[in-house]
């Protein structure tokens, strides 16, 4: 059962975090939406029913490295934004 | 020697060139050019080897299909690999001419190829979320290497909506690893998995290939890059998003006609801009919005099983990445030499340069599919299987989008005949600069000709 | 050496003599006129050659695998030869024409180079066997002769050659789509065996032929799609010489005659109303034509209506499809050739030492010039019909057919042509002949030696004029253009019955 | 024990919404790193121990870290604190969201279950006795190469970006150097362990790496100039030699017969260096993430430094 609790809150997180990206022009809110929606991928990924017993460490492996990924892309994008602001422009 | 050796050598030779480059600066440009011509050794190896015994699928660890990572190669593979070893040469030798040996171009860009030709090789779906993941970065910093404002913003664009399209296709991965258990392209195409997952990473995908009406960030982005970072961008990186496009359109025929629509609306709205904007480099940028819809409705009568169609898209793709790089190498050496790209202001400069126009022309041709240029030889399969499926607007379209083509194409040419002697003094420009342009442009001129090899290489794909 | 390497050869002389003479440096003008003239005279050989060949009953072929299914196939037939052997020879003489008319000119190692290539492109198309490598070498045409338009490189002639570019791709890409729809229906058509068409015409097969009528109308300059020919007269003179009498236009009427004969065979196109449409069109445009020249005064550009015209009395003679008038309309390629090419030379002529471009400025050029006027004078009775000349054999030859097939309205339309020839040609004689010149009208550029201007100048019309007379005068004979016409239409008729 | 987790999942929502809601960037940041260590609880609940401990160094900490130097260069650089121009109500995207969740739960919850790849079969073949680090490092081990070349990317990326004005890191005052000399060395035993421990229970390298860089940023911010403010030999090997060492053991395996298959009794020492290598280098790659731009010049912070 708390598996299906945190599916829906995976999907949730997901639709929340990707349609705010649109909606929020400052390039900082839209970092942390877009980071809340990958968050929210991986937890309806994990929190998927699937498998024998335990949970699938395949499915561990890939939002690991989904993680990784997202805090590297991040990451740069942060220093591109500040970057950007001390040139002056608006992300 | 397993037979996919040559093609994992092709995605790990630029890493490891990456690697030494950053080690040891000062070489970096030396290196690149050795770790292209590596790649380039390795790329011929994959075709001919695909050419001789058809395809190879190779589970890399030596694990169960089930559980390791595939890497395949067909002949449709084999063909991109190739776009990606010549138009990468090219722009290495470039490259070489435009950046100074200790410039951050040359780790980003190795990186970035190593990423794209791990896309043409990969038979599995996470394993190419995390390869355009890293294509996706190494782009958006290369825009931004210009250094000035606009570069910045349009990179930093381009950064979030790769992250947006790859959060996309990494849901479209989770559903159809939900449903199916399984991650390997081949099995996903066998036990199709809910619609939903393909809608998902069709979805994130063109955005990544800049498929009209999410083009948006393209133009910006491959107008401001420096030099031969535009035509890495055009030629390549667009490229991969439609591979991997391709084979989840086999996963999920249905959204192929949702392609075609899209790709209707971007031959004649990427025309339409090109026709209408003012700078050299945008031109050519949109013109790669519209060669991309023209690809997407190839894609989809590929999927669709019209005869020939496969081979049209495939040449298409490999036509359309060393025209464009041409095209776009000779754009940044009219940069160069005018240190603007207004244009027609700037075609002053490319009066007395008999080898930038030619390279021009025979970009153009190709890019409109004039013979006798191997987008002639695409459009024409093209055409064959829109006809031969009674797909009389398709069929409109392809003709009429290589018109259009020609139209805003013959917009760069115009003003580069004018004999009267341009105002601005114009700089010199490199001589690898010109003929790393031409080169490619001769090259494409002559894939119009040399077709039956490549023949019984995609046949062993479609 | 195999014969079926012959065809290919035909091709890859001008081909190669164009490629090497881009790199001719400027100033080397002895090696370019070599070249140039060697190149020329090879092929003039090489098509007497194969003249002898296929009198001799001789077949060459040569298939080169191009597309998976689809072969580059150059065969040497009857019709082939018909405009190869117009286009080499012509070829010679435009080139002789071309390098006195160029003296002190820039660029020329390019313009020569195009030029070849344009030959080449033309002998392709004259020599292919099949739909695809005809389109191939139609395209290559297209590039080949838009640089020689903007040769000048003045605004003007870019944006002619701008306009002549929208003209000839749009044709391109309306001629690809028609083959690609006819021969996904089909398969691939081969000239020799013809289109493995469908008893019933089905609207496919229909909208093939329009669409491929419509991409051949835009070079043979049919009515709605003549635009770009008087604007491409910017161009110097062996540049509207070539457009108009060896390459361009005739690629383009060539073309109608594969597509009428060796794709469908007239029976075919008159079942579903093809050759009525093809009919209309040509009447349309040969009226048309000769009713825009009246009003030209600038000369260049009335020869280019007059051209209009003319050309459409080929697709007439393929509309019509009686076994005369086929005849009449093959031997009015080569007898419009001639005679159009004249008259070219002949302004070029005046506009080069006399600097005379307009019509109105033409009095009492005849007594400056008599020799060049005197060749003028030929072309244009040829043009109005006038027996001895040429002229009057290919239309005596269209009425006899359009009788013969019941089409007395025809031989009105003929007759009224005539006539209108008549109203735009005799005004030039008169002026010329008849009327004192004016003092101050010319910029005499004549050295007072004793021809009029340079012999280059002179020989080329001379010859021309000499080949058309002699086309009218022998027509009976062997080896004149008329009894090799009615061997073509002999080997049209078995092609298809 | 439902309760408690609805009542998580609840929590969780509510700090995300409020994450995204209002203008202040300040705000955003704070509840931000909370979304990440509420997010690392989840992870345990759900049994997935690996992802607790990522979420938690990497999600919350190190993302968390990031965050807040960007908003301390934003605010340096821009004049207005809070953003310009009126936050769009959440409200309807929470109620399509809400919607979405519904429909997309149901038609998970109907999919019948199918297989998943055979690990737990495969696992004494691959050399460590923890599932997840087999599969990172064994079964899918060409994923985590390019993995750690997307790392290497970030890095050459900030590097290549070009000078960003660091941190202004205040002169260590007493307590800072304490905390210092107590937290560093725990944190590198720490990291040490999880290293070690990765083979046969939750941890590895990327969470080694992780901890490593916290230490890395808290040196960072204490001393003036950081480690990553001056250009050093060692940094650029020690950003690389993850990837140099993962693509040569590829290399080699290539040449030996299948790649990345790790020879027969060797593969754990094998994985061990691998991830050994790849920890230093995800710890300095995360520390230039932070430090961020190219090293300015020894103490003066002149922004004008070309890239070095």
């Amino acid at each position: 059962m708390t598996a299906a609790i945190f599916l829906f809150l995976g999907l949730f997180l997901a639709v929340l975090g990707g349609l705010t990206t649109f909606l929020r022009s400052d390039g900082l809110h839209r970092i942390i939406s877009l980071n809340i929606a990958g968050s929210g991928v991986f937890l309806a990924l994990m929190a998927a029913p699937g498998g024998e017993e335990g949970v699938d460490p395949v499915a561990q492996a890939l939002v690991l490295t989904g993680i990784v990924v997202a805090v590297a892309i991040s990451g740069v994008a942060l220093v591109l934004l500040a970057r950007l602001a001390e040139l002056g422009g608006r992300s | 020697m397993n037979p996919l050796l040559p093609a994992l050598v092709a995605a790990l030779l630029p890493l490891v060139g990456s690697i030494l480059v950053w080690l040891v600066p000062s070489w970096s440009r030396a290196l690149a050019v050795v770790t292209a011509a590596g790649v380039l050794v390795a790329a011929l190896g994959v075709v001919n080897r695909v050419a001789l015994d058809g395809a190879a699928m190779m589970t890399l660890g030596g694990w169960p299909e089930t559980l390791g990572i595939g890497i395949a190669v067909d002949g449709v593979g084999a063909l991109f690999l190739l776009a990606s070893a010549v138009v990468g040469l090219a722009a290495t030798a470039y490259g070489a001419g435009y950046f100074p040996a200790r410039h951050p171009f040359w780790t980003l860009w190795l990186l970035l190829w190593a990423a794209l030709n791990a896309v043409f090789i990969t038979a599995d779906a996470f394993n190419a979320y995390v390869a355009l993941e890293l294509a996706g970065l190494t782009a958006a910093v290369l825009v931004t290497l210009g250094g000035e404002r606009d570069a910045m913003a349009a990179g930093l664009r381009y950064l979030l909506v790769s992250l947006v399209g790859a959060t996309l296709y990494l849901a479209g991965v989770a559903v159809a690893y939900t449903a199916t258990g399984t991650l390997s392209l081949n099995a996903l195409m066998a036990d199709s998995p809910p619609m939903m997952a393909g809608v998902l990473a069709l979805g994130g995908l063109a955005l990544k290939a800049a498929l009209f009406p999410l083009h948006g960030w393209l133009p910006p982005a491959h107008a401001r890059a420096p030099g031969p970072v535009s035509a890495i961008l055009s030629a390549l990186v667009v490229k991969a998003a439609l591979y991997l496009a391709w084979r989840w359109l086999e996963v999920a025929p249905v959204a192929a006609e949702a392609f075609i629509l899209l790709g209707i609306g971007a031959v004649i709205w990427g025309s339409l801009q090109a026709l209408r904007v003012g700078r050299l480099k945008a031109i050519i940028a949109w013109s790669t919005v519209a060669q991309m819809g023209y690809l997407a409705v190839g894609l989809a009568l590929a999927v669709e099983g019209a005869a020939g169609a496969a081979m049209g898209v495939a040449w298409l793709a490999l036509t359309h990445a060393l025209a464009k790089g041409a095209a776009f190498l000779g754009a940044a050496s009219v940069v160069r030499a005018a240190g603007h790209d207004r244009w027609p202001l700037a075609a002053a400069h490319l009066r007395n340069r008999p080898v930038l126009v030619l390279a021009f022309g025979l970009a153009a041709a190709s890019l409109a599919g004039l013979p006798p240029s191997g987008g002639f030889v695409a459009k024409w399969y093209l055409l064959d299987a829109a006809m031969g499926a009674e797909r009389w607007l398709l069929a409109a379209v392809i003709a009429g989008g290589g018109l259009l083509s020609a139209a805003y194409l013959y917009r760069i040419l115009h003003p580069a005949l004018d004999p009267r002697p341009g105002a601005e003094a114009s700089h010199p420009v490199p001589p690898v600069l010109e003929w790393s342009a031409l080169g490619l442009a001769l090259l494409v001129t002559a894939f119009g000709v040399v077709v039956p090899w490549a023949r019984d290489l995609v046949g062993v794909a479609a | 050496m195999s014969p079926a390497l012959l065809p290919p050869i035909a091709v890859a002389i001008p081909l190669i003599a164009g490629l090497l003479i881009f790199h001719v440096p400027e100033e080397r003008h002895g090696l370019r006129t070599a070249l140039n003239l060697g190149a020329a005279l090879a092929k003039l050989a090489l098509v007497v050659v194969l003249l002898f060949g296929v009198v001799g009953g001789a077949t060459y072929e040569a298939a080169l695998n191009w597309l998976p299914g689809r072969d580059l196939i150059l065969r040497v037939d009857a019709l082939a030869l018909l405009f190869l052997a117009l286009s080499s020879l012509l070829w010679l003489l435009t080139t002789v024409y071309a390098i006195a008319y160029l003296e002190g000119g820039s660029h020329r190692s390019r313009f020569f180079g195009f030029f070849s290539l344009c030959v080449a492109a033309t002998a392709g198309i004259a020599l292919a066997g099949n739909l695809l490598t005809f389109l191939l070498f139609y395209e290559l045409l297209t590039l080949a002769t838009w640089p020689l338009v903007i040769h000048r490189g003045t605004a003007e002639a870019r944006r002619a050659g701008a306009v002549y570019l929208r003209y000839t791709l749009s044709g391109g890409v309306v001629l690809l789509a028609g083959i690609v729809l006819l021969e996904s229906v089909t398969g691939p058509v081969d000239f020799a065996i013809g289109a493995a068409l469908p008893a019933q015409a089905g609207p496919a097969v229909v909208i093939a032929f329009a669409l491929m009528l419509a991409g051949l109308g835009v070079k043979a300059a049919l009515v709605p799609l003549h635009g770009w020919l008087p604007r491409a007269m910017v161009a110097p003179a062996p540049v509207s010489a070539l457009l108009h009498a060896v390459a361009v236009v005739k690629a383009g009427a060539f073309g109608i005659i594969r597509l009428v004969h060796d794709v469908y065979g007239p029976a075919y196109l008159a079942a579903f109303g093809g050759l009525n449409v093809l009919m209309g069109l040509s009447v349309a445009t040969i009226l048309w034509g000769s009713w825009r020249a009246l009003s030209q005064d600038d000369l260049k550009r009335r020869l280019a209506y007059s051209t209009v015209c003319q050309v459409s009395y080929i697709a007439l003679g393929m509309a019509v499809a009686g076994p005369v008038a086929v005849v009449g309309g093959l031997v009015h390629l080569v007898h419009q050739g001639l005679m159009k090419i004249t008259l070219f030379f002949a302004a070029g002529n005046l506009a080069e030492t006399l600097e005379v471009h307009r019509i109105s400025r033409m009095d009492g050029v005849g007594q400056r010039m008599p020799l060049t006027m005197g060749v003028f004078t030929v072309g244009a009775l040829g043009m109005i019909g006038v027996p001895p000349v040429a002229g009057f054999v290919s239309k005596w030859y269209l009425g006899a057919g359009a009788i013969a097939v019941e089409h007395p309205e025809i031989l009105g339309i003929l007759v009224l042509s005539s006539l209108l020839n008549a109203a735009y040609f005799l005004p030039i004689l008169h002026r010329a002949w008849f009327r004192p010149p004016r003092a101050g009208e010319w910029r005499d550029h004549g050295r007072p030696g004793r021809l009029e201007t340079h012999w280059m100048l002179l020989l080329p019309p001379l010859i021309t004029a000499g080949t058309a007379l002699a086309a009218g005068l022998f027509a009976g004979s062997e080896v004149s253009p008329l009894s090799w016409a009615q061997r073509v239409a002999e080997a049209l008729g078995h092609g298809h019955d | 024990m439902v309760v408690l987790d609805a009542l998580l999942a609840l929590v969780l929502a509510g700090v995300a919404v409020a994450t995204l809601n209002g203008l202040r960037r300040f705000r955003a940041v704070v509840l931000f790193v909370v979304f990440g260590l509420l997010l690392a609880l989840i992870w345990a609940r759900l049994g997935a121990v690996d992802l607790a401990l990522a979420e938690a160094a990497i999600g919350a900490g190190v993302t968390g870290a990031l965050l807040m130097a960007a908003l301390d260069r934003l605010r340096r650089t821009e004049s207005s604190r809070a953003v310009a121009g009126s936050a769009p109500s959440l409200w309807p995207v929470v109620l399509v969201a809400l919607a979405a969740a519904t429909v997309g739960m149901v038609a998970v919850l109907s999919l019948e279950p199918a297989g998943r790849p055979p690990v737990a079969f495969h696992l004494g073949a691959s050399g460590v006795d923890h599932p997840v680090t087999a599969v990172l490092l064994a079964f899918r081990a060409w994923d985590t190469l390019l993995e750690v070349a997307v790392l290497v990317a970030a890095g050459v990326a900030v590097r290549a970006v070009g000078v960003v004005p660091s941190p202004p890191s205040t002169e260590a005052g007493p307590l800072q150097a304490g905390l210092l000399r107590l937290v560093v060395p725990v944190l590198v035993v720490l990291a040490v362990y999880l290293l070690w421990r990765g083979s046969h229970a939750p941890g590895g390298a990327f969470q080694a790496g992780a901890l490593l860089a916290a230490a890395g940023v808290l040196v960072q911010l204490t001393r003036v100039p950081g480690p990553m403010d001056r250009p050093a030999l060692w940094q650029r090997p020690a950003e690389t030699i993850g990837l140099a060492v993962f693509t040569a053991a590829a290399l080699i395996t290539a040449a030996l017969d299948v790649p990345l298959a790790w020879p027969e009794g060797w593969s754990k020492l094998w994985i061990l260096t691998i991830e050994a290598g790849a920890a230093i280098s995800i710890a300095v790659l995360l520390m230039r993430l932070f430090a961020g731009g190219a090293p300015v010049a020894a103490a003066t912070s002149d922004p004008g430094k070309g890239r070095s």
